[in-house]
């Protein structure tokens, strides 16, 4: 494990020994080993369908382990303690139901795993709440039904929710699709604090530009196994380390369906992404990777668009 | 209802039946037998204690009352019972319903404000109100109603505010008549056997204008004559007897409960008569005539319309059940 | 097979059999699109309404069966209406009409006196009492649903599984949606009087519950849902003579337990589909998706969820 | 008022006041979380298990109202085993649970012979018939539902909302769901023989629904609800003593009016928050959400949808 | 308008005229005048709340007009011809319901406004669902279930339900949010293809990258009016461009509240933006623009928390 934690710790506050996801009889994630240090911030990278939210569900007990062990905090995971450590951004809008809801209501259901059940909502979760809506912006709309907030602004709720609960390690499934680029950067600089202050985090996402500078180390699956672990290197920001083989195959054969070369950009060759290293942005931060844009190329999907870390 | 075969005749000992014979109620299947004695084999199509209204016949009993030489039945009960009389081609079937000499009853409370209320309601108000309040309790039940529906049926052309009340058979007089009418039956059917036929019938006749005796002697002094009831199954009872018959369900519960009105109009009616006893059924839900009692102070008694025999019923045949009405009656009603 | 033989011997069992095959088949093909849509008890909505639609009838002396078709049809669209316009969910605006129905049925019962007894009649019914007469409705019904279902069925698949995007693709939402509710009216209030409103809710339901579990897409569910209603309703006549019990009961039995061992059986399916996807995919990667769903909630999505998706489009030309 | 005093002469009808006003604050309070599960049916299927229950209780002599509420109790929990592990939505197993209970009742009524004409008894009722004994049990009833709703309210509402997230955030998700269920068997099982399964059904969730399209939270909704509950049951019992008809059908009716006006009147009464949002917004931009829903089909999301969130939270330091 | 169309057009294929849409008595979307020619792409921009989904909406009649016109190829709009020429991919994951449905049945619904109803698929239908399959590199899912795709996997389904439609406008909500880098590029080529050929664009994202060479106009929205319309000048492809004043606010607050200043911004002058005219993002392109994080302020939005780009 090649991470560098925000604050260097002992035992891992995440372990994953071999572990396996899946649902039913289908293994998505096989045989995952992953320690996240307590105060880490983790990217998980990889393409669609490579089973980041497969191994995200996996570690809160929402999709069924089909082999191997997870661990937090030295117990075995995952247990009502360990998901009360955790906050949890989901990738989907889950939130719904026949009743209208507020927002704040929503935000405030993040508090509730913290008190036992007879004890009414206190001073201090009103204060967590209150906080957790400010930190994404939606304070002004704490008293509208979240039904009728726009998409960016629904995920903005999510995060506040899984704030709200003031948790050890915060997972974030996807935080920034669909938030503005505004919201975007006050987000990461939000997860950076909280990184400064020891939260853990474990992220995925396509889009790692406003990460750049809170997260350290990145992972990538690819088909359900992890193929990079370590710093988080500019070649990561390609795009070929997380696309997929197939997307690179599908890219192929449209390219040859349509006769059509790509405008802006040579014939890849089949190794491409290994042949740009130098595309890491500079200085300017956030401008566009342009390694982004290599990874579909057909031979480089045979390549494995497996990249260096 | 199942048990197709639930109620096999008495004759079932003896000589091998002449005729297999299928009735379709407690009532029926009793006077058939009483008529046909060994020579029938009879069978009831509803069985022990399924309301004849709530009557679904399974494939099995359609074929019994299909096959059976001859069909005793009340037209217009029960719809499965005449679906399936439908099937019989030629077969011979008693329909008694006329023999019955069924009458409409507008009770005590048709003749207040609340016209339109029939004997015929009293199905609604009893089991209609499963359909009504939850159509899904159905099948069994559900048909339950249906008979009032044929019934209605098959009175159409008749003004829609009345319909006939088919519970002849707690009238002894009526049931002689039936009796005659299903010794004919069995006689046409069977002609071998007519005197046999004739023979018990004039034995069931006696036995039913000695019943007849004992309940006009017993109910001739009470100090009550109205006869409060859940069920408004009594009126042809009440009408032989000199009483009155008043409902407390099926006053305008069609389908479902009784209004509050209309339970508060039976307890001023109870109260101002001075009535002691209001009568439950075997059968249904004593909740209402309870509430009635609990408002008044009356109490209640049981009364059996001997729709369907139970373990409940207080005896095991007609003649029994008739008597332990009329005590009940004798002592509810306060008759010397 | 004698026995068989003794069965076909009555004609109101061969008239049972034909309208098991008829409405098995009928009925799980309009179904389909209320579990699409999931609104699987509207069928059972619409009955209770056409109760009140009966009491009309009868309280106006207006046929009772064109009446209830007349208010329920008026009922279905009202609930189209409030579904679209209303803030109220699908099962929200169903429970309405639900207890609407029944509620409107009682209070109507009770004015209408003991014309009311008539109307257990129309809600109610015995497939063995099938006339035919009924056999001829309900031969008419097959042949227009199945018509309906065979050229219509993808347009009332999408509308139902997606109506926004249907709507902004220009099909005529508004008439597809009436058009599958009138279907849905005009099956259950023409067979309920003669098999009863259980069975035929039951039939348009339970069908497609099982063949949901075995089946991956749209087009099987639905073959597979009217083979399973046409089977389940054939062996439940059949069954209910032999062991002596009401056929319609013994007719959702068999759907419930045919549903319940579908559930079972499609873990043990899917394990072996699995497998045969395994070995014809080349990397031995898991291709075909199986076992239960995660727990998600399957609540309704916001009116606006959140996401983007990459876009590409070459083979679009025009 | 001289009418009134009438009326609380008769003591059945001042029961049925007090049973009015105890079961319209407890069904609601039960029913806000079935609608917030869209399983708004769920009463009425309970009820239809209930069936089969009492018939299984007729046919061993034991308590039969001891034996619905077992048997509820554990179809409600297969239920949410289908529900969960099944390839099936909730209406859909809600359906089979509904379809299940009627034929099993059907079924096990005709095998019992005589015990069946008792079944009715523990499944319909009428509101005026409620006992003394009957009171209690509703008092308790209403104390127990009231105690759960305020102590486990919010809990249950998260579970109901997003039972993913629950899970994830280590609510005791099946237990919650557990609880909520036997409320619900229970609730309708006490209640059903007493005032009749319409009733106690249509007032688990037709408060709600009115009350939903005035309200914005689900706090809010809750508390009107119950208020809604209280007063549509009370007025029900009183004008069917003075219009004459079934209390049962015409406190349905009072709260299909209530659903029906409430969904007309929320458009103006938004126009109005809207205009007083505006007052007190500095720059007149909207700020209250306002106007129906469009026309999103609502349908539930689909494992997994697709989006990301800028995240930041510097309000969770520990 | 000053659009850069691929193909000059006379008439404009879409027009809005002083169009307003909203959600019953609330008008989101306010008086917005936009002219889209044949061919050309544009850019819709804005923050969280903005108003870009429900004006897209509107055009398609999913949201109700409030005001003002809309017509397409000079026909009143929304009508049922004008919604056949358009493609529409909306911004969350709308396919659903309680029968498993293929990804193959999905995409192939886009196709059935296209034939009278009582005419089945044809030979054409099936190549142009496999083309749009392809097009999303989705076609070896075809047979598979859309529930159990993963979010990205789902979000490419949707786009190529409205490829498959081939539509004359391609209007599409956030198409690029959790798709990975591999196949955002790949789509975003496929539309470059689209444009080439003619098929005009109208695309919200915030994310403008992978597009930046496909669209060539943007318009931004603040608070339902549009506040830009021209080229997509490198300014606006920065974070203040689609910020929106809430999240400035937000940040202001949280930075207060936690007394910690955000690492690289200054603590927020009371009026921000006001003093900041200049801040405009000069060609670094990459500012955020300072005005669109006024507008919710809550007190002034009370000096709120305006930072500068
Ligand atoms: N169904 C609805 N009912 C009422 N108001 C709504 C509804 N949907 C959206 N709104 C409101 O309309 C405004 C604009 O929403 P819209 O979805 O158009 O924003 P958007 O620009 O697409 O934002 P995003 O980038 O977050 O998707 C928001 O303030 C939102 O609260
Ligand atoms: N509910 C499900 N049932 C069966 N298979 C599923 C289910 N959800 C996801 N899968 C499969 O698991 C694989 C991984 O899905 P997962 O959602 O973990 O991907 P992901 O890495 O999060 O992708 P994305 O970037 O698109 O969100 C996919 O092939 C998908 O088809
Ligand atoms: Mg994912
Ligand atoms: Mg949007
Ligand atoms: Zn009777």
């Amino acid at each position: 494990m090649s991470g560098s934690p925000a604050r260097a710790h002992d035992a891992p506050l995440l372990r994953l020994v071999g572990a396996s996801f899946g649902y039913g009889e289908r293994v998505v994630v096989d045989g995952v080993d992953l320690e996240v240090r307590a105060g880490e911030s983790v990217a998980l990278l990889g393409s669609n369908g490579s089973g980041k939210t497969t191994l995200l569900r996996g570690v809160l007990g929402l999709a069924a382990r089909t082999g191997g062990r997870v661990e937090m905090g030295g117990e075995p995971a995952p247990s009502r303690r360990s998901r009360r450590r955790t906050g949890y951004v989901p990738q989907a809008m889950t939130v719904g139901g026949g009743v209208p809801s507020t927002v704040r209501e929503v935000v405030a259901t993040g508090r509730l795993p913290l008190r036992p059940w007879w004890r009414p909502a206190g001073r201090a979760d009103a204060a967590a709440v209150r906080a957790a809506l400010e930190a994404v912006d939606m304070a002004s709309h704490a008293h509208e039904d979240v039904t009728e907030l726009s998409g960016g602004q629904q995920r903005r709720v999510l995060v506040a929710r899984a704030l709200a609960a003031e948790p050890e390690l915060l997972v974030l499934d996807e935080p920034l699709a669909g938030v503005d680029a505004a919201n975007a950067r006050l987000l990461a600089d939000a997860l950076g604090r909280l990184s400064a202050r020891g939260v853990t985090l474990l992220v995925v996402t396509h889009e790692i530009g406003p990460l750049a500078d809170v997260v350290r180390r990145a992972v990538v699956l690819r088909q359900g196994r992890v193929v990079h672990d370590g710093p988080l290197v500019p070649e990561l920001l390609g795009a070929e380390a997380v696309g997929d083989a197939d997307a690179a195959t599908g890219a192929a054969r449209l390219l040859h369906d349509h006769h059509v070369h790509h405008h802006d950009e040579d014939e890849p060759s089949p190794r491409g992404w290994v042949d740009h290293p130098d595309t890491r942005p500079g200085p300017g931060g956030l401008a566009h990777h342009p390694e982004e844009h290599d990874d579909e190329r057909p031979g480089a999907a045979a390549a494995g668009g497996q990249r260096r870390g | 209802g199942g048990g197709a075969a639930a109620g096999t005749g008495a004759s079932a000992g003896g000589a091998e039946p002449a005729l297999a014979v299928a009735a379709s109620f407690y009532p029926l299947q009793w006077v058939t037998e009483a008529v046909a004695g060994d020579r029938a084999a009879v069978t009831s199509l509803t069985a022990p204690g399924v309301e004849p209204h709530d009557l679904e016949l399974s494939p099995r009993e359609v074929g019994a009352a299909v096959d059976a030489d001859v069909l005793v039945t009340l037209g217009g009960f029960q719809p499965a019972v005449d679906a399936a009389a439908a099937e019989r081609g030629e077969g011979a079937v008693v329909d008694v319903a006329g023999a019955a000499d069924l009458e409409v009853h507008p009770t005590a409370a048709a003749e207040d404000e609340h016209a339109g209320h029939t004997e015929d309601e009293h199905a609604d108000a009893t089991d209609g109100h499963d359909h009504a309040e939850d159509d899904h309790a159905h099948d069994a039940e559900e048909t339950a109603d249906a008979h009032d529906a044929e019934e209605h049926a098959a009175d159409d052309g008749h003004d829609h505010g009345l319909a006939e009340d088919p519970h002849f058979w707690l009238d002894p007089q009526r049931m002689a008549s039936v009796a005659a009418a299903v010794a004919d039956g069995l006689s046409a059917a069977d002609p071998d056997g007519a005197a046999t036929y004739e023979e018990n019938l004039a034995a069931v006749t006696a036995d039913l204008s000695a019943l007849d005796e004992e309940y006009a002697a017993g109910l001739a002094t009470c100090e009550s004559r109205d006869l409060v009831t859940s069920h408004e199954a009594f009126g042809y009872l009440a009408e032989r007897y000199d009483l009155v018959q008043r409902g407390v369900q099926g006053v305008g519960g069609g389908g479902s409960e009784p209004t509050p009105t209309r339970l508060a109009e039976v307890a001023d009616f109870v109260e101002q008569n001075g009535v002691r006893t209001i009568y439950t059924e075997t059968l249904l839900d004593p909740a209402v005539a309870e509430t009635v009692a609990a408002e008044t102070g009356a109490t209640t008694a049981v009364l059996d319309t001997l729709e369907g025999l139970t373990d409940a019923s207080p005896a095991d045949d007609y003649p029994g059940v008739m008597r332990a009405n009329l005590e009940v009656l004798r002592t509810g009603q306060g008759c010397s | 097979m004698g026995d068989l033989t003794a069965v076909l011997g009555y004609d109101f069992m061969v008239r049972a059999l034909v309208a098991a095959v008829l409405v098995g088949l009928a009925a799980p093909a309009v179904g389909v699109f209320l579990v699409q849509r999931r609104l699987s008890l509207v069928g059972d909505g619409i009955g209770h309404v056409a109760l009140t639609g009966v009491a009309l009838g009868l309280l106006t002396g207006q046929a009772p069966v064109g009446v209830a078709l007349v208010v329920t049809v008026l009922a279905a669209v009202a609930l189209e209406l409030l579904r679209r316009y209303g803030r109220a969910s699908g099962d929200v605006v169903l429970a309405v009409m639900f207890y609407g129905g029944i509620a409107g049925g009682v209070v109507l019962v009770a004015r209408a006196g003991e014309s009311a007894a008539t109307l257990n009649t129309y809600l109610f019914g015995a497939i063995t009492t099938t006339t035919p007469a009924d056999l001829r409705v309900f031969a008419v019904l097959a042949v227009v649903v199945l018509a309906a279902g065979l050229g219509l069925g993808r347009r009332l698949a999408a509308v139902s599984s997606d109506e926004e995007h249907a709507r902004a693709s220009g099909l005529p939402v508004t008439g597809l949606n009436i058009l599958l509710t009138v279907l849905t009216a005009v099956t259950v209030v023409l067979s309920m009087r003669v098999v009863g409103l259980l069975l035929i809710s039951a039939l348009m339901i339970l069908p497609v519950a099982a063949a949901q579990q075995l089946c991956r897409s749209f087009r099987a569910t639905t073959a597979a849902a009217m083979a399973l209603g046409v089977l389940t309703s054939l062996l439940g006549v059949l069954t209910s003579y032999y062991a002596d019990t009401p056929s319609g009961g013994t007719i959702v039995l068999y759907l419930i337990a045919l549903f319940v061992v579908a559930a079972g059986g499609s873990a043990v399916l899917r394990a072996l589909r699995h497998r045969a996807a395994r070995g014809r995919s080349a990397h031995g990667a898991p291709v075909a998706p199986t076992g239960p769903r995660p727990v998600t909630p399957r609540t309704a999505p916001v009116a606006d969820g959140d996401a983007q998706t990459a876009s590409s489009g070459p083979g679009t030309s025009r």
